[in-house]
């Protein structure tokens, strides 16, 4: 077994996956001659994730057939971008359907203030004079910036959120509006491009008519958001599979309260006697989503068990709800380790060829957070061969180790997977493929034997 | 005679457990009916079974703790070892030879390479290398948690060896099944406690045993096998000098009893002399096998055997008495002169270092209360309460006058042996309660002795077919007599009935022991005191884990550099849990350095605050029971740190802290105890609170009365952390005054700045040698030995508070019971 | 691409956070200061020394003190880096100003200029007695000096002083000698003893006292003699710089205008000193002069370039800082002969005075002493009117290590010749004693 | 009076030891040398220290230790083969002698260990 064989494979698997996101096209916009004719954006701020969701009707007024649409963000924006798609809208109200569009980033020459950019490409390319209707969700972390930086445990938590009132594209757009919805009506202060008005929870810009490409209009919105900003700085994800029947989890969290700092005392009078106006931007408590028949689960630290947590369970899924040992203020950092078992049989599959194969989920099991850095690494059994991994988008890193368990002899294969950004919406499932040979099942009794020959 | 032997032994056993005796005896009947094995074969089957038994029931006996609570290390001490074991284990040996800790006694640091025992840790550390070397992925933790079971398991070993070459092979497993599960040895090694008896005992035993078996034997070979086990003691324990005096006295005994023998030459001298030289290459001992006035003994005894030896060679060679004579006036005469010449030279010139104040607190265990105060705080607990001896030994108590006398009508060089160490080490035990330790192996083995014998006569009278006196049956029944009063002798029927009756009564007692053995260790040493375990309202059981919440949180949200200053028994666990530097630990080398802190504990906030502010303290933590009700928190424990504060800096007075002799917090209490630091930090904010129904705001559970200061407020000084049951309170040191710079501050400072100058020379002068250096170590040693820091400072109060305490239905208590 | 208009507006940044940028370590002198006043017409009245301020490039900012839209600070950023209290008679302010307000704005390090005169209201004396100075607390009362006050055709009660007993010092008062007496006309104050950190600038002569010049000398006054502080400084620890006077008129056109001449002396000045004084410490006080930086400081043993993270005892090591002066438009070498560095455990250990090479760089070496613990390189250099630096880094120090010691003393000779012999002894007993049979 | 009778004694002494230890069989002679050597350096070793004084300490005690350890160890091993011990008849010399090696070599070591 070579692994510079395995590296290859890999390498070849993940082009597939990947190469986008490597070698971005580049080409020139003025072949172009699209327009918006209706652009309509919602703002999600109610978590300490941005969830927008951008629905574009396009219309083709050059000539030439186009056969991939761009999208543009200002360079700020970009590196906080989690996930993007594009699905293109088919049907009327009554049937409507989404197809899902590829969507790669792009270089486009003459961009002014390197504005980046996104291309969609369309199943069937834009005739002239046609029009299509795209829908385009993306995700943001980081985006709200706590304003104050310093909070006391009295004061609630404000944050900013800085955007642009006018949607920033290359093309011309005729009509748009952007609804930025807040987590509650307590709204400090948000700059106004008229006609801007205010409802509620619901912030309204626009409608904005005839805007020319690049147009841009910074906005702030100064509100409050007092929801937990848990952001998991570094997770490690380690999935033993034991042909013995059980998938084995460990999960290194690194957890962090990234809202408004906390300042001065604590005082735990105050927070035990007033919930409700000491401390309401920590929180003391997290829900991870684990999948169901899940059995010795276990929660501790480095310095031993926490006992504060309970694990409810049904047929769909099991919440287990984990209590750091003390509450999360901002700034406040704690680290721990969940641990559970899983059925085999749940997870590992044969594939048609013979190959064994794991399907897992990807992103993180803890409700509402933000992975700065996550690292899968599942432990194929000794004597697996010829690994490779499929993920349903791309990641930083992937490359193979060897850990050695209990008993072992020429140790397991490792398949590490890295991903920067993740957020709720990447917990999709991803596949692991190997090949294993039964007969090494036999190999861990029989070192036992030996080593208990050894030990006596 | 041997199988009824077999016989004889087999019944002992169900004292260890009940499960025990069907076991055994069902291995007895298999062996009896299936395979015909000769008697021999038979005995020892059972024999090696009943050992396997008891080896397996000394270990899952003491996991209680594992299974109530979880796999952790347990009190104080042991998080310590932990530590350094942790560091063993990653950085290798030598890096922790050297290991010099910045991260305790700050500023000054301790040199942790020489000032430990590294026994344990090495001990661990290799059986962890060896488990991961079969590829057993086990955590070093693990290990550190299951080495005492595990080495207590191995002292069962031992002391049937010991049994068998003091006695015969049936006392030997009967000590084996009491050792298992006596309390006095459980209490130091149940699964967690990860301290340096858990193996020191092993080692105690062990040497004993091959020592005795040399005795015996007189081979070179069994001599130096008690060496090393002797250099295994050291290197575990600062207990050896228990050794160290015991044999030399012990020899001294022999000779004076005229019972000196060439084997006995050999065995101790060999032992002696290799021992001595291993032990010196312990760091921590040193040179003190030829300085320090604890291991004169043995020296002396040393030269004695050799002058014995010479005379008697000479005496050999000329078998002339008047010669001799002449021959012994002038050697005699000269050796005294040389030698007294030798003692004044060696004492003047400080070569050896007088007796040492623990060894005087063992003689006289009044010494250290009027002498020095960090041990008279420890040995402040001086005689061991009956209660507590009761509590640890049960029958045996009654089982070891018995056993005595059936050593003393069967004297030999072995049983000698076990007699004096029985003796000496209860007399111990009776000066120092943790001693008990040292007694149980004596103990159980003399009382093994006991049953053994007694059962074995018993038997012998029950199998006794016709008045025809077999040989033991004479000396059967007339022990069984010694052993049982009240027994009609001669009168052949009622011999035997009463012999049976006797019998049942003596397996009710074991199984009495045993129950009791398995209760206590359930209840009462299982508890470890990290976590705290409550019945709550409705019966079910609450967890306090507020320690570990505490050192988690300095371990997450405090810079990596930050100083913490609290009461030294939680030193340890700080630096292990919380990975911050400390000012004072359980290692309580620098009484001065402690001193300070009790000092500013027991002071005003702004003094409090200078000295804080010498010592660069960022973080002030107290612990505080008032609202759990926990009683061995820092309010109960403020008058040690009073009084050791008071002993090096007299401004501190402990009467200003009491109203008429009186320790109270509530309204009556001391003007200025209301007002100190410990007080305020204790209660700041308490006020506000309302701990129990139909009671005033300010309640405190632990003392049970409405504390006297509610307005708290703190100057220089804010809350940082409280744990959820306010048990641990984190302070935060608040930086000087912006606006203005007092010139009072400036002052006070430069001259603690001297005191502490003071102490900063002592510890340096742990580097510099010199005499004054030998000192300093007996001294740090000499705490460390029998120190175990905490029992200072729960004494009498936590005691007084257990009564109250378990008003507030709280068991953690027991952790404390356990230290009495 | 170009003909398609451009309208693309950089992604701002917030207006809020622009003003919330607070003196930066890098620009040490201040930007933006609010202007408090008792009303508008101070500000032409007092003109002249406000347009020397704007015109060193300060962005002034004139509130009513009792305005109620005015505010230090907003979502806990500083709007102000410093702050001038022309109001004297306003016992409250506006907005969320009070008192407390304004003390947290010094220890975050902002600086303050107050101004009193003899109607200064309670929250002025409170302010000042937060920095260290106590006005006299007869709110009548005013500094008379019968001996040297400035002649003047108009005020017969001699509460008008000239006085020229100023601070030695040239990084408060430049370079320059201030040739003219400064005037000075209002209430006096003196400085707590137990506060280190306030100095004396101006202070009244000999023959001054505090009294209510109006009614008749009852009593003898609080406040006399050289005791009477006119106008004094603070420096914070953290170097917030507070300007206390107790005069506002001083501040005036008119006094910075007037001739001076003082009683008993011929000389008539055509102007008086309070211009140059008063510019002068505006600039100390305003962190345009005296204000030092303490950079990379770095210790390593002698031969060796980076850091240790451990010495050992007798170790030889280099310590070195470089500090550097604020211009009020550039950082200059600092030049002094004073900076002394310990190494320090509870007490100095080491206590070294740092060479420099004329060019900011200081250095010494020095061997570490012979005892083990946590040291620390302290580095306490306060200095009149400079800003204090107070540099102190932790470093440990191990004993040797069990392979450190040295081996093979020729004293042990014998003893090893020894125990070799024995070694030797006993192969050739075993052979003798095996052979002799 | 005294005196001169404790001299005579002495002589006497001495006299009745010659003709004494004459009999004693060879290899306890040559075991009795070695022990005298070791026990004459040890003496030597006191000497040196107490002129030059107790610098590396260590190294005077493994000096002296050895000495004496060996001393003794030789002087076990004389018991154990001297035929005349009624105890040791049991104990077969070459056992005894074994032992004895086993004794010598940890002691070596370790006071190799502790030279330095």
């Amino acid at each position: 077994m070579d692994p510079a064989m395995f590296g290859l494979r890999l390498a070849l698997v993940f082009a597939v996956l990947v190469h986008f996101s490597l070698l971005p096209t580049s080409y020139s916009l003025s072949s172009q001659d699209l327009q918006i004719v209706n652009a309509e954006r919602r703002i999600d701020l109610t978590s300490h994730i941005t969830r927008v969701i951008l629905t574009l009707k396009v219309e083709n007024t050059g000539t030439s057939p186009a056969s991939e649409i761009l999208l543009a963000f200002p360079p700020s924006e970009v590196d906080h971008i989690a996930l993007l798609q594009a699905a293109v809208v088919v049907g009327k109200k009554k049937k409507k359907s989404y197809l899902p569009l590829d969507v790669k980033p792009t270089e486009v020459s003459e961009a002014p203030n390197e504005t980046k950019f996104f291309s969609v490409s369309l199943l069937n390319p834009l005739s002239a004079g046609e029009s299509v209707t795209l829908e385009v969700p993306y995700v943001f972390t980081h985006s709200l910036e706590p304003f104050p930086l310093e909070i006391s445990q009295s004061e609630p938590q404000l944050v900013y959120y800085h955007d642009s009132a006018i949607i920033l594209s290359p093309y011309h757009i005729k009509k748009q509006t952007t609804v930025i919805k807040t987590p509650s009506a307590k709204v400090e202060s948000f700059s106004k491009v008229e006609p801007t008005d205010r409802a509620g929870t619901e912030l309204k810009y626009g409608p904005y008519e005839d805007r020319s490409p690049y147009s841009f209009s910074p906005i702030i919105v100064h509100f409050e958001n007092n929801n937990p900003f848990a952001v998991v700085e570094e997770l490690v994800r380690e999935v033993e599979i034991s042909h013995w029947g059980s998938l084995q989890i460990t999960e290194h969290y690194k957890l962090v309260h990234a809202g408004a700092r906390h300042k001065g005392v604590f005082s735990r009078v105050e927070y035990q006697s007033r919930p409700s106006l000491s401390g309401v931007s920590s929180f003391k408590h997290l829900i991870a989503r684990l999948p169901p028949r899940v059995h010795s689960v276990y929660y501790r630290d480095d310095i031993g068990n926490i006992s504060s947590s309970h694990l409810r369970k049904d047929s769909r899924k099991s919440d287990l709800e984990i209590e750091p040992r003390y509450p999360l203020f901002g700034g406040w950092k704690a680290t721990f380790v969940i641990g559970y078992g899983l059925p085999l049989q749940d997870f590992l599959f044969e594939s048609s060829d013979g190959r064994r194969y794991l399907n897992f989920s990807f992103g993180c099991p803890l409700a509402e957070t933000v992975v700065d850095k996550l690292t899968i690494k599942v432990v194929l059994p000794e004597g697996s061969k010829k690994p490779f991994a499929v993920v349903p988008f791309p990641v930083e890193q992937q490359r193979l180790e060897t850990s050695y368990s209990y008993l072992d002899v020429v140790g397991r294969t490792v398949v590490v997977l890295e991903k920067k950004n993740v957020v709720p919406e990447h917990n999709s499932p991803f596949q692991v493929y190997y090949e294993f040979n039964p007969i090494f099942m036999l190999a861990e009794p029989l070192i036992e034997k030996e080593g208990i020959v050894k030990v006596a | 005679m041997e199988a009824t032997n077999g016989t004889g032994k087999s019944p002992p056993t169900p004292a260890a457990k009940p499960d025990l005796l069907s076991t055994s005896s069902a291995f007895f009947s298999d062996f009896l009916k299936t395979l015909k094995l000769k008697t021999k074969q038979q005995e020892l089957l059972i024999r090696v079974a009943i050992l396997g038994l008891v080896y397996i029931l000394a270990f899952s006996t003491r996991l209680f703790s594992v299974l109530r609570y979880e796999s952790m290390i347990h009190e104080f001490d042991p998080y310590f070892n932990y530590r350094t074991t942790l560091f063993l284990t990653e950085k290798g040996f030598y890096e922790f030879w050297n290991w010099f800790d910045y991260e305790s006694w700050y500023p000054l640091g301790r040199i942790v390479g020489g000032t430990l025992y590294p026994g344990l840790m090495l001990t661990a550390a290799v059986i962890y290398w060896s488990l991961r070397f079969l590829r057993f992925a086990v955590h070093i933790r693990e290990v550190c948690v299951l080495t005492a079971p595990f080495f207590a398991s191995n002292t069962t070993i031992v002391a049937y060896f010991f049994g068998k070459e003091v006695w015969d092979s049936g006392a030997g497993l009967v000590a084996a099944a009491l050792i298992a599960i006596c309390p006095g040895y459980i209490s130091r090694s149940v699964a967690g406690s990860y301290d340096n008896e858990g193996v020191a005992i092993f080692a105690l035993l062990l040497t004993f045993y091959l020592f005795v078996k040399a005795v015996n034997t007189g081979s070179l070979a069994w001599a130096l096998g008690s060496a090393f086990g002797y250099f295994y003691m050291v290197s575990a324990w600062g207990g050896y000098v228990f050794i160290i005096n015991l044999i030399p006295l012990y020899v001294l005994v022999l000779l004076i009893t005229g019972r000196y023998s060439m084997r006995l030459y050999v065995a101790y001298n060999c032992m002696y002399v290799l021992g001595m030289l291993l032990a010196m290459q312990i760091r921590f001992v040193g040179f003190q096998h030829v300085q320090s006035g604890e291991h004169m003994a043995a020296m002396g005894v040393f030269f004695l055997m050799q002058v014995f030896y010479f005379l008697d060679w000479v005496k050999h060679l000329l078998n002339d008495s008047k010669l001799f004579q002449a021959f012994l006036r002038i050697t005699v005469t000269t050796a005294v002169g040389v030698g007294a010449v030798a003692m004044g030279v060696g004492t003047a010139s400080g070569y050896i270092s007088p007796w040492t104040g623990r060894f005087y607190s063992l003689l006289d265990p009044t010494y250290a209360k009027d002498h020095i105060p960090i041990i008279a705080s420890v040995s402040e607990h001086q005689p061991t309460a009956w209660s507590s001896f009761m509590f640890d030994f049960h029958i045996l108590l009654f089982l070891f006058p018995a056993g005595l006398y059936f050593c003393f009508k069967r004297l030999s060089d072995a049983t000698i042996f076990i007699v004096m160490y029985g003796l000496t080490s209860m007399y111990f035990a009776g000066v120092m309660v943790r001693l008990i330790l040292v007694a149980t192996p004596a103990v159980c083995l003399i009382s093994a002795i006991a049953v053994s014998a007694t059962i074995k006569n018993l038997t012998l009278l029950v199998r006794a077919k016709s008045k025809v006196a077999n040989p033991g049956a004479g000396k059967g029944a007339s022990s069984a007599k010694a052993s049982s009063k009240g027994l009609p002798d001669q009168s052949m029927p009622f011999q035997r009935n009463g012999a049976i009756a006797l019998l049942v009564g003596a397996f009710y007692l074991l199984s009495r022991y045993a129950t009791h053995c398995t209760w206590v260790t359930s209840e009462a040493y299982s508890s470890p005191s990290i976590v705290l375990a409550a019945r709550g309202a409705h019966g079910q059981r609450v967890i306090f884990d507020d320690y570990r919440e505490a050192y988690f949180w300095l371990r997450q949200n405090t810079p990596p550099d930050a100083k913490v200053m609290s009461w030294w028994d939680y030193g340890y666990q700080i630096t292990a849990m919380g990975n911050r530097t400390v000012i004072v630990d359980n290692n309580t080398w620098n009484n001065t350095h402690i001193a300070t802190v009790g000092m500013a504990m027991s002071s005003y906030e702004d003094e409090a605050y200078d000295i804080m502010r010498s010592l660069d303290v960022d973080y002030v933590l107290v612990v505080f029971g008032g609202v759990t009700g926990y009683s061995s928190d820092d309010i109960n424990k403020f008058l040690w740190m009073v009084r050791i504060g008071g002993g090096v800096f007299p401004v501190i007075k402990e009467p200003d802290y009491l109203v008429n002799g009186e320790y109270r917090v509530d309204k009556g209490a001391a003007p200025k105890m209301l007002n100190c630091l410990m007080y305020k930090l204790s209660y700041y904010r308490f006020g506000e609170l309302t701990t129990e129904y139909g009671k005033p705001s300010g309640y405190d559970r632990a003392r049970g009365v409405e504390i006297g200061n509610k307005e708290v407020k703190l100057e220089y000084l804010e809350e940082a952390f409280t744990t959820s049951n306010w048990i641990v309170r984190i302070y935060k040191v608040k930086p000087p005054n912006n606006r203005c710079w007092s010139q009072l501050c400036a002052s006070t400072r430069l001259d603690f700045g001297i005191w502490l100058h003071v102490n900063v020379v002592a510890g340096s002068m742990h580097s510099a040698s010199s005499t004054l250096n030998w000192v300093l170590f007996c001294a740090s040693f000499i705490i460390t030995v029998f120190e175990q820091a905490f029992i200072i400072t729960k004494m009498p109060l936590a005691f007084k508070r257990h009564r109250s305490s378990s008003k507030a239905n709280l068991c953690p208590l027991r952790a404390i019971w356990k230290r009495e | 691409m170009s003909r398609l208009p451009l309208i693309f507006l950089v992604a701002v940044i917030p207006f809020l956070s622009t003003l919330c940028t607070s003196f930066s370590p890098e620009k040490p002198s201040d930007r933006r200061i609010l202007v408090l006043l008792d009303d508008l017409a101070l500000q032409s009245s007092h003109s002249l020394f406000f347009d020397s301020l704007s015109s060193r490039g300060y962005a002034l900012d004139f509130k009513l003190a009792d305005d109620p839209k005015i505010g230090l600070k907003r979502y806990g950023q500083y709007l102000y880096d410093g702050l001038i209290l022309f109001a004297p008679s306003a016992d409250r302010f506006g907005g969320n100003i009070d008192s407390a307000a304004i003390v947290d704005f010094i220890d975050v390090g902002h600086d303050l200029i107050i101004a009193a005169d003899n109607s200064a209201s309670e929250r002025i004396r409170e302010i000042a007695t937060e920095c260290g100075v106590d006005f006299d607390d007869d709110q009548a009362a005013m500094v008379v000096d019968h001996t040297s006050y400035a002649v003047s055709d108009t005020e017969g009660d001699h509460t008008l002083i000239a006085s020229d007993d100023f601070i030695q010092s040239e990084v408060l008062l430049g370079s320059n000698k201030i040739e003219a007496p400064v005037l000075f006309q209002g209430i006096g104050h003196s400085l707590n003893p137990a506060n280190s950190l306030v100095l004396k600038v101006l202070s009244a002569s000999s023959a001054a006292y505090s009294a209510n010049p109006k009614t008749k000398l009852s009593s003898p006054p609080s406040l006399t003699g050289s005791a009477i502080s006119l106008v004094s400084v603070v420096q914070a620890r953290n170097n917030a710089r507070v300007l206390i006077s107790g005069s506002l008129s001083m501040f005036s056109n008119r006094f910075f205008r007037s001739e001076v001449q003082k009683a008993g002396s011929s000389i008539k000045h055509a102007k008086s000193g309070n211009e140059q004084f008063l510019t002068e410490l505006s600039k100390w006080v305003f962190h345009e002069r005296g204000h030092l930086k303490a950079v990379n400081v770095r210790h390593n043993k002698v031969g060796e370039a980076n850091e240790p993270s451990m010495y050992r005892i007798n170790d030889d090591l280099e310590y070195a800082v470089e500090i550097y002066e604020w211009s009020g438009k550039s950082w200059e070498p600092y030049v002094a002969n004073d900076v002394q560095v310990q190494f320090y455990m509870m007490s100095p250990y080491v206590l070294k005075t740092l060479s420099t090479d004329q060019k900011g760089l200081y250095f010494t070496a020095f061997k570490v002493p012979d005892v083990y613990g946590v040291f620390q390189f302290k580095v306490e250099y306060q200095q009149l009117g400079y800003t204090s630096l107070s540099l102190s880094k932790q470093i440990p120090v191990r004993p040797f290590r069990h392979n450190e010691y040295e081996r093979f003393l020729t004293a042990a000779f014998p003893y090893y010749g020894a125990s070799f012999s024995m070694m030797a002894g006993f192969f050739v007993f075993t052979f003798a004693y095996l052979y002799n049979k | 009076m005294g005196k001169s009778s404790t001299t005579k004694d002495a002589q006497a002494l001495f006299q009745s030891f010659r003709s004494a230890y004459v009999a004693t069989p060879t290899n306890l002679k040559i075991i009795d040398l070695y022990v005298m050597f070791a026990v004459f350096t040890a003496l030597i070793q006191v000497v040196y220290m107490a002129m030059v004084g107790t610098f590396p300490f260590n190294s005077f005690l493994s000096g002296v230790l050895s000495c004496v350890g060996t001393a003794v160890l030789a002087v076990c091993l004389r018991i154990q083969v001297n035929k005349e011990n009624k105890e040791f008849k049991d104990l077969p010399p070459e056992r005894a002698f074994a032992d004895f090696v086993l004794c010598n070599l940890v002691l070596h070591l370790v006071i190799m260990n502790f030279l330095g």
